[in-house]
């Protein structure tokens, strides 16, 4: 006969969510809300160019974040309540209860600030713009490392590409030219990557690294003794226009977004959806993920892994480098070094943060850019928040996104491994 | 080569040299004023030189070191981080000449010449003359970093708006900038310029119709910006600081309703001139309104657009700030 | 197809993996390859499919000569190779995996995978194979994944097969029926090049086998010849097949285990009120097919896998809510389930690895220091111990061959005290040589008077060395016999049976529709239940 | 006959070994940079209008381009005539930081995980360090002392927090690292603002000089001061840490395999914390260094792009602890010596970048520096005979 034992408590599925859902509402019904301010924000839907106007629209700062934070509440309860029954949040609610947050901020802020009124339009369209070498960075990051190949080098693919399109663009005073010579300058960067990582099998996190300081020191260097000799003929390239297509581009909120861009900024969406297209639908990604995830297997079955990857790293660097001539061709009129300010960085972050998917790397850019450009409305329309702490809000954006929202994210099993036979 | 005349070449011994801060030489700002200063004393006086960009703090004093090494007669070190390593390498070597740009010592060294600017003044009537020819009624000022060699701008700025309010009865309203807070919009570095062009977006979308970015070369994304928004229908207007915009950055010359100069070139050159007669002094040199230190440039292209009355009144407030009657204070002006 | 290897040798710098080989491989014929763990076997079938270039000699399929530059080259002339460590994309479909390398596009190279779904469906239906082809192989039980990778070869038309240790992940049914598979495409006029290190079905399925000992062809005999004999070829010395060992003395049930249950992140119970206790110096084999909660069951007691209801007691102490650490300091030995995953650190060297769980103990570590003289020592004492097959003890792990590798990790586990034991598929992979070896230090350990719980989905390991025999089947004990419990029970208890159901079977069976007299049925219930 | 075979042996030995190796990727990394001197200089450029006519003035222009400026850079990194062997001092001084945080950079790559936080590490350690250093007025000694700690507790703080994250919440470390690298930036320019840190009757962000007794000794005559030794014996730590300790072991099987770490008993999730902990505190010694060392202020660019330095430097030292002390010690140089170089010849400051990363990538890759020199051993092809493509059948 043997002693009863008592069962261990049972264990329930992460709190991590219900937790995060309440301390959220509580904020959004009692700061926001009841504490909040009582005027009214104002946003404005339409902008310059628009076919037509929009009503503005207006929320009383106390009385909706009240409404919001009960609904929030709601959901906060119910998710506690699936947990209990062993159960998870659908990713759709998860969704709407972060959009109703970010919305309960914005009247929050608003209302309470100098200037009651926002354009969502400027807000939206500025965040697009700002996310545009964000993403073609981040394509860049998810080409390589799809392949299994890491690239840190997108910082100095950005900045390869911003120099390369000035220099050939002035000098040819035509802009096509210097966004070609954009993405071949990208190409070269991801050429001495693909070489180094794939040919003489260094480390590819020390090529990516020690690439950024090539890169920086050369544009550098140049910058200093060649186009800075002679600005007029070296720095002063010629513009892709913004090409707006009628009719289009007047629908409010969207014409903007979509139908108001440069050359460059048409290619991104294009490029968004090629890359996601060409990733998941067709034999070409297929191999690529496959030498991503299994070399080993996808050379038993015939796949050239190192010729793959290698193709891959290039189209990666070109892509990149279009990015970059953003800078140069369509953000502003000459390069100065460091033009690219780290956003590599920030694209490879986008990388990860999006799974290793385009369109998820798209919208973690977007979400960047998003916060990085409401950052700045908030202190043009005088908030009591210090200016450096509103900087720090895209960053600290993407830590709770990261952190709280999305955790552990599976990169491609082989990304950072050389493929060596025998 | 060519043959140097007789006059250059009797000081092609003295040696006039250049530490920069970070920033770097080509920084559209102080560093590259202050290296022009520098060539120009060496076309017109005919005297060597040599210049060292630092890349980070540590460098400072190391380029002073070198600067030392390489028997520079007078070296000029351009801002505020450099004014320990400017006062040490001062205090190591008494018999050279040291001079240092936008930085003000609570105790003045005796062989450190300060050049420092009561740029308040002039971004005063700049700030004037942005709220009278604004037509929707809302100006904008944004900063690279919050300093105070740039808030300085941007507080006379923001009194100059003020005064035209007061004068006329009128609410020009002023983005980006709360001097009462000494807080406001900035880009965070002097390097993103396609961030200053979507923060110069956003301020046209507020409403703002004239922008002064005090952000070095991030002060080209507002240009940019600024053309596209009339390209789109706006009417808007840059305002350049540091040197006349519609000289060194030609290329907004159809927007550039006016600057506001700092002359660092010729305060540079002028140091070294007196140095090489010999007439060296460490009194600090202050750039005002008075002495052409400070200005706003002409309106050259948009002389038209500026009513006369408000030429006259500018005219007047210049006058007044120089005689003293009317003061211009920012917490970040030079101390008395 | 027919294939002659002649005069094949590979070496790896100086060493030679492969000497001289000559085989030959008729048309519609099932050749084993048989040898020792490090034999050469794997080596010599990689350069068959063209990984490995031949340093020297020829390859001939239906008497021409061929050369591959690759796998491409191979699989172009007709060979398949199901590879020992599956060549499978886990985070892949069946059908993109199938697909892969031989792609049906529609136009602008966009993947058209229904024609690959209509091939995979033919293929199962010709050979009887049950796979979706839209289900992610990540969540696939080994034997279907194995499927996988025969489908693959098959759709590519292979005329040669080469599977190479094809059975060592697989439960016995798994096996019967890819044995039955190799019969019927042996039929079909394919040739089979076929591995193992279990002569049980070497010797049912081979026409020919071929026994290479240190890189060279030492014999070929027919599948008439005895285990014996060919244990013997292959190790080059008498290998003793049969396990002597003393009838069990069990003492006190030290390790008690009570109602435990685990449920997955994706919510389902995989381990079901699992009840049982452990005596003092027996051997508790788990059997079961692979997937039925054997993995979460050990995890659970070593406390890498979040327990959800239940308990475990070691001599009367909680180790539920224990930290592993302080799970294996209170006397419990761990060999996992997959050396290379969880039992060794394969970058670090065979030393470090021999302390992998004991470093911060004495006499190794000692506060935050570490004592490397003492790992040095252990290492030359347990390489020696268990003739641990090495030039140095600072190599890599990786360095190892796989029987050596599972040889460390169980030296590590055995050298300390232990008051449980705990190991799964201990000689997954092991040649028959070092089997016994193991075998015996795991029966030693038991006559030390240490509770020993053995999981295996390998049913002559079990019945070689369990005492008692607990079935799982879908997360839940169907019951526990005794150790000399016939093959036939407990295939049908591994089937879903319960004990009394499978006795009553397996008799009515065996007495060929003769009714029987009631005999009592030798099973336990499990434990804490209904007493 | 034998004697022969050991004479070529010993020829392989050298040159197939990493000694000769490394010299030589240094020496072509060297050629490239020089060439790229040459190339933008205004002399070459003038003499190559008549290169045809006068040949050997273009060849000596290049030649003069190059090797004046290495020739400065040598004399601003290890000796002179005038000051002797001071520029290695100053070598050493620039090394100190790059080497400290270097470490931290290392120990975290040995662990797996890939820490670019050192940058907001270096600023966290030296704000923390600055303050006790400046606000506080303590006896000699003590004062240093706890100078030291407090730096090494921000960095270590701000590391710590990073593994927090990912312990407890899965989010990549590449992610958070990049992010509270630029929290760190705002933070210290926020900081740098306020009253609390900046210089008394001083507008500008920069705070008041260090106490003497906060700051390193320094050898007289130079800028070298303790802040080096402490950068020797972080380096004796991390060396004992990662061969002779128990939790160096924990890092390193965590490093390479946290699912067998786990089963052997290792918390994976507190020793990602305490790794990042460690790091952070070595970047935090970066810090000190800086603030406590060679600045004696505290101001915004105070870590300067040493955070994103040492990552290079600890790729170059692979990742451990000796290697990275040297590639500290020749970043050093090269970062000592540009600045004599610069104000000597003119050469932009930049070519030390293209210098630098070019030596680490040639000294990562071997088998290029032997194809560049030819020393490839040539491939033994064994004697087979022809067989037909397997295709064409
Ligand atoms: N790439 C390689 N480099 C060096 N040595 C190798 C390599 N591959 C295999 N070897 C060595 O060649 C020998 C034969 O290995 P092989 O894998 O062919 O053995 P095996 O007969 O398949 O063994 P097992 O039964 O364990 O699978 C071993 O000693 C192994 O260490
Ligand atoms: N680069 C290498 N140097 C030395 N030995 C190697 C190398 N690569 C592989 N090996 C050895 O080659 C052998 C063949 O590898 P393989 O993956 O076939 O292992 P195995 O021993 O057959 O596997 P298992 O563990 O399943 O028995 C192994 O013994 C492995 O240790
Ligand atoms: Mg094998
Ligand atoms: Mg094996």
């Amino acid at each position: 006969m043997t002693t009863t034992l008592q069962p261990a408590i049972t264990i329930l599925p992460s709190k991590k969510t219900p937790i995060i859902l309440s301390v959220i509402a509580v904020i959004v019904f009692l700061f926001f809300g009841i504490m909040g301010n009582s005027d009214v924000a104002h946003f404005k839907l339409d902008s310059a160019g628009d076919a037509f106007a929009l009503p503005e629209l207006a929320f009383p700062g106390k009385v909706s974040n009240i409404i919001i934070g009960v609904i929030l509440l709601a959901v906060a309860a119910y998710s506690w309540m699936l947990r209990s029954k062993a159960q998870q949040l659908a990713t759709w609610i998860i969704g709407v209860a972060s959009g109703l947050f970010v919305l309960s901020f914005l009247i929050w802020v608003v209302s309470g600030a100098n200037i009651t009124t926002i354009s969502l339009s400027s807000l939206l369209a500025g965040a697009v713009v700002l996310a545009v070498p964000l993403v073609f960075g981040s394509l860049s990051g998810v080409l390589c490392e799809r392949s299994g190949v890491v690239n840190i080098a997108i910082e100095g693919q950005l900045l390869g590409g911003a120099f390369t399109a000035a220099l050939v663009s002035s000098m040819t005073k035509n802009a096509f030219f210097g966004l070609i010579a954009a993405g071949i300058a990208g190409a070269l960067v991801s050429l001495v990557l693909a070489l180094f990582s794939i040919k003489y099998v260094v480390n590819q996190i020390i090529v990516g690294v020690v690439l950024n300081v090539l890169v920086s020191g050369i544009t550098g260097f140049l910058f200093t003794t060649v186009m800075q000799e002679d600005p007029e003929l070296y720095n002063s390239p010629v513009h892709l226009p913004v090409i707006a297509i009628p009719g289009l581009s007047a629908i409010p909120v969207i014409g903007p977004i979509l139908f108001r861009q440069s050359v460059i900024g048409y290619l991104m969406y294009i490029a968004v959806f090629v890359v996601w297209f060409g990733l998941f639908k067709t034999k070409w990604g297929l191999r690529v993920r496959a030498v991503g995830e299994h070399p080993k297997a996808a050379d038993t079955l015939g796949i050239k892994v190192n010729r793959t990857r290698f193709w891959n790293v290039t189209l990666g660097g070109i892509v990149a480098g279009i990015g970059g001539s953003f800078f140069t061709l369509v953000a502003i009129d000459s390069f100065t070094k460091e033009i690219s300010g780290g956003r590599g960085f920030i694209a490879l972050a986008a990388v990860i943060f999006g799974r290793w998917n385009p369109i998820g790397a798209f919208l973690a850019a977007l979400l960047f850019g998003f916060a990085d450009n409401l950052q700045v409305i908030l202190t043009i329309i005088g908030t009591p928040v210090p200016s450096q702490f509103m900087a720090m809000m895209p960053y600290l954006v993407t830590i709770f996104a990261v952190a709280g929202l999305v955790g552990r994210s599976r990169g491609p099993a082989s990304v950072g491994e050389p493929y060596v036979k025998e | 080569a060519p043959e140097e005349s007789g006059a250059k070449a009797e000081n092609s011994d003295y040696i006039g040299c250049i530490v920069s801060d970070s920033g770097g030489f080509d920084d559209q700002s102080f560093n590259e004023s202050s290296y022009r200063g520098l060539q120009n004393a060496k076309k017109d006086l005919g005297i060597q030189v040599r210049d060292a960009e630092s890349k980070q703090n540590s460098d400072f004093a190391r380029n002073l070191d070198g600067m030392m090494g390489a028997n520079c007669n007078l070296t000029v070190t351009v801002g505020f981080l450099l004014a320990d390593a400017t006062a040490d390498a001062a205090a190591k070597n008494p018999e050279k000449h040291f001079a240092i740009v936008d930085n003000q010592y609570k105790e003045p060294i005796k062989n450190v010449k300060p050049i420092i600017y009561d740029t308040a003044q002039a971004a005063y009537l700049a700030g004037y003359v942005a709220a009278a020819t604004s037509k929707t009624g809302t100006v904008a000022t944004f900063g690279g970093m919050k300093i105070p060699t740039v808030t300085i701008f941007m507080d006379g700025f923001a009194d100059g708006v003020a005064k035209y309010n007061e004068d006329k009865g009128k609410d020009v309203k002023l983005l980006g900038w709360d001097k009462k807070k000494q807080d406001g919009t900035f880009t965070g570095d002097f390097e993103k310029q396609d961030k200053g062009k979507q923060v110069t977006k956003n301020f046209i979308a507020a409403g703002a119709d004239v922008v002064m970015p005090v952000a070095g070369p991030v002060g080209k994304g507002a240009g940019a910006a600024i053309q596209e928004a009339n390209k789109a229908g706006s009417d808007a207007m840059l305002v350049w600081v540091d040197s006349d915009g519609f000289l060194t950055a030609p290329d907004y010359k159809d927007i550039m309703l006016t600057s506001v100069i700092k002359t660092m070139d010729k305060a540079v050159e002028d140091v070294i001139a007196a140095d090489v007669k010999g007439e060296f002094s460490a009194d600090p040199y202050v750039g005002t309104l008075e002495n052409t230190g400070v200005d706003i440039a002409p309106f050259h292209d948009f002389d038209s657009k500026v009513s006369e009355d408000t030429k006259k009144e500018v005219a007047a407030l210049k006058e007044a700030i120089i005689k003293g009657d009317l003061k211009v204070e920012s917490p970040a002006s030079p101390k008395k | 197809m027919k294939l002659e290897l002649r005069g094949i040798s590979k070496a790896f710098g100086s060493f030679y993996a492969n000497k001289n080989i000559d085989l030959t491989v008729d048309d519609a014929q099932i050749h084993c390859l048989l040898g020792e763990n490090g034999a050469g076997k794997s080596t010599l079938m990689n350069v068959l499919y063209g990984l490995y270039q031949p340093t020297e000699g020829q390859i001939l399929l239906d008497g021409k000569p061929v050369e591959f530059s690759g796998p491409g080259d191979a699989m172009a002339a007709g060979i398949g190779m199901v590879h020992q460590h599956f060549m499978l994309i886990p985070v892949f479909t069946v059908a993109e995996n199938i697909a892969l390398g031989a792609e049906a596009t529609k136009a602008g190279g966009v993947l058209d995978l229904a024609v690959t779904r209509k091939k995979i469906r033919e293929i199962s239906d010709r050979y009887n194979f049950d796979v979706d082809p839209d289900a992610l192989v990540e969540d696939l039980p080994v034997g279907v994944q194995q499927r996988v990778e025969i489908i693959k070869a098959l759709v590519r038309d292979a005329r040669v097969l080469i599977l190479d240790e094809p059975t060592a992940v697989l439960t016995p049914q798994e096996t019967d029926e890819l044995l039955e598979i190799m019969r019927q495409l042996k039929a079909n006029g394919t040739s089979i090049v076929f591995i193992s290190h279990k002569l049980r079905e070497v010797r049912a399925v081979s026409d020919v086998i071929t026994v290479i000992r240190r890189g060279q062809v030492i014999d070929s005999v027919s599948p008439e010849s005895s285990t014996t004999e060919l244990a013997n070829l292959m190790v080059g010395r008498a290998v003793e097949l049969n396990l002597y060992k003393e009838a069990a003395a069990p003492g006190q049930a030290t390790l008690q285990v009570r109602d435990l249950s685990v449920v997955n992140a994706a919510g389902t119970t995989t381990l079901d009120a699992v009840s049982f206790d452990i005596h003092q110096g027996e051997i508790l084999a788990v059997a079961g097919v692979q997937g039925n909660g054997q993995t979460e069951l050990t995890e659970a007691i070593l406390g890498t896998q979040p327990v959800t209801a239940g308990s475990v007691k070691l001599e009367g102490t909680e180790l539920v809510g224990k930290s592993v650490k302080q799970v294996l300091r209170s006397g419990v030995g761990f060999v996992p389930e997959d050396r290379s995953v969880h039992g060794l650190v394969t970058q670090f060297t065979i030393e470090e690895n021999l302390v992998l769980d004991l470093y911060d103990r004495a006499p190794f570590g000692k506060g935050i220091s570490m004592n490397l003289g003492a790992v040095k020592k252990n290492a030359t004492q347990q390489i020696a111990d268990f003739d641990i097959r090495t030039d140095n003890q600072l190599n890599p792990a990786s360095s190892l061959s796989g029987g050596n590798q599972q040889k460390v990790v169980m030296a590590r586990e055995l050298s300390r005290d232990l008051k449980l034991f705990i190991a799964s598929q201990p000689t997954r992979g092991v040649d028959v040589g070092s089997i016994e070896f193991l075998h015996r230090r795991i029966v030693a350990e038991r006559d030390k008077g240490t509770p020993v719980m053995i999981v295996s989905t390998e049913l002559d390991e079990v019945m070689e060395l369990a005492d008692r025999i607990a079935v799982l089947y879908k997360g839940r004990i169907n019951g526990i016999v005794p150790g000399d419990t016939s093959r036939e029970v407990l295939g049908l208890m591994m089937a879903g049976a319960s004990a009394e159901e499978a006795f009553a079977q397996a008799e009515y069976a065996k007495s060929d529709n003769e009714p029987v007299e009631a005999k009592p049925v030798p099973v336990e219930h499990q434990e804490g239940e209904a007493q | 006959m034998t004697k022969q075979k050991s004479e070529s042996d010993l020829f392989r030995q050298i040159t197939q070994g990493p000694g000769l190796v490394s010299v030589l990727g240094v020496f072509v990394a060297l050629l490239i940079g020089g060439l790229l001197i040459a190339a933008t200089d205004s002399k070459v450029a003038e003499t190559a209008g008549y290169l045809f006519a006068r040949p050997s003035d273009f060849f000596s222009a290049v030649w003069a381009a190059g090797t004046d400026s290495y020739i400065a850079l040598f004399n601003g990194a290890i000796y002179n005539s005038s000051q002797g062997f001071k520029p290695f001092l100053e070598t050493l001084t620039v090394a100190t930081p790059l080497i400290c945080a270097g470490l931290g950079v290392a120990l975290s790559f040995r662990a797996g995980l890939f820490n670019i936080g050192a940058q907001g590490q270096i600023i966290i350690g030296a704000v923390m360090a600055g303050y006790v250093g400046f606000a506080w007025h303590l006896p000699v000694g003590l004062h240093l002392l706890l100078v030291v700690i407090f730096g090494l507790i921000g960095g270590a703080l701000w590391g710590g927090l990073v593994g927090l994250l990912k312990a407890k919440t899965g989010a990549h470390e590449v992610i958070l690292t990049i992010m509270f690298n630029y929290v760190a930036l705002y933070l210290i320019d926020y900081l740098m603002n306020t009253e609390a840190f900046r210089r008394p009757g001083e507008t500008n962000p920069i705070s008041p000089i260090l106490d003497a007794s906060a700051v390193f000794p320094s050898l007289p005559g130079s800028n070298l001061h303790l802040g080096f030794v402490m950068a020797i014996l972080l380096t004796l730590a991390v060396a004992w840490i990662l061969k002779r300790s128990t939790i160096g072991f924990e890092f390193r099987a965590v490093g390479h395999n946290p699912e067998a770490a786990k089963t052997a008993g290792v918390n994976v999730a507190r020793t990602t914390i305490l790794v990042m902990a460690l790091a952070g505190a070595l970047a935090g010694a970066a810090g000190v260094a800086q603030v406590a060392g060679t600045e004696k202020v505290l101001t915004n660019g105070i870590a300067g792009s040493l955070g994103f330095d040492a990552i290079t430097v600890a790729l170059l030292g692979r990742s451990t602890p000796w290697g990275t002390f040297f590639a500290g010690l020749l970043f050093g140089a090269f970062q000592a010596g540009a600045v004599n170089m610069q104000i000597a010849t003119g050469t932009p400051i930049d070519i030390v970048l293209v210098v630098q990363s070019l030596i680490v990538l040639f000294i990562a890759a071997p088998p290029l520096v032997k194809t560049i020199f030819g020393l490839n051993p040539k491939k033994k092809r064994a004697a087979t005979s022809e067989p037909v493509k397997a295709g064409a059948k």
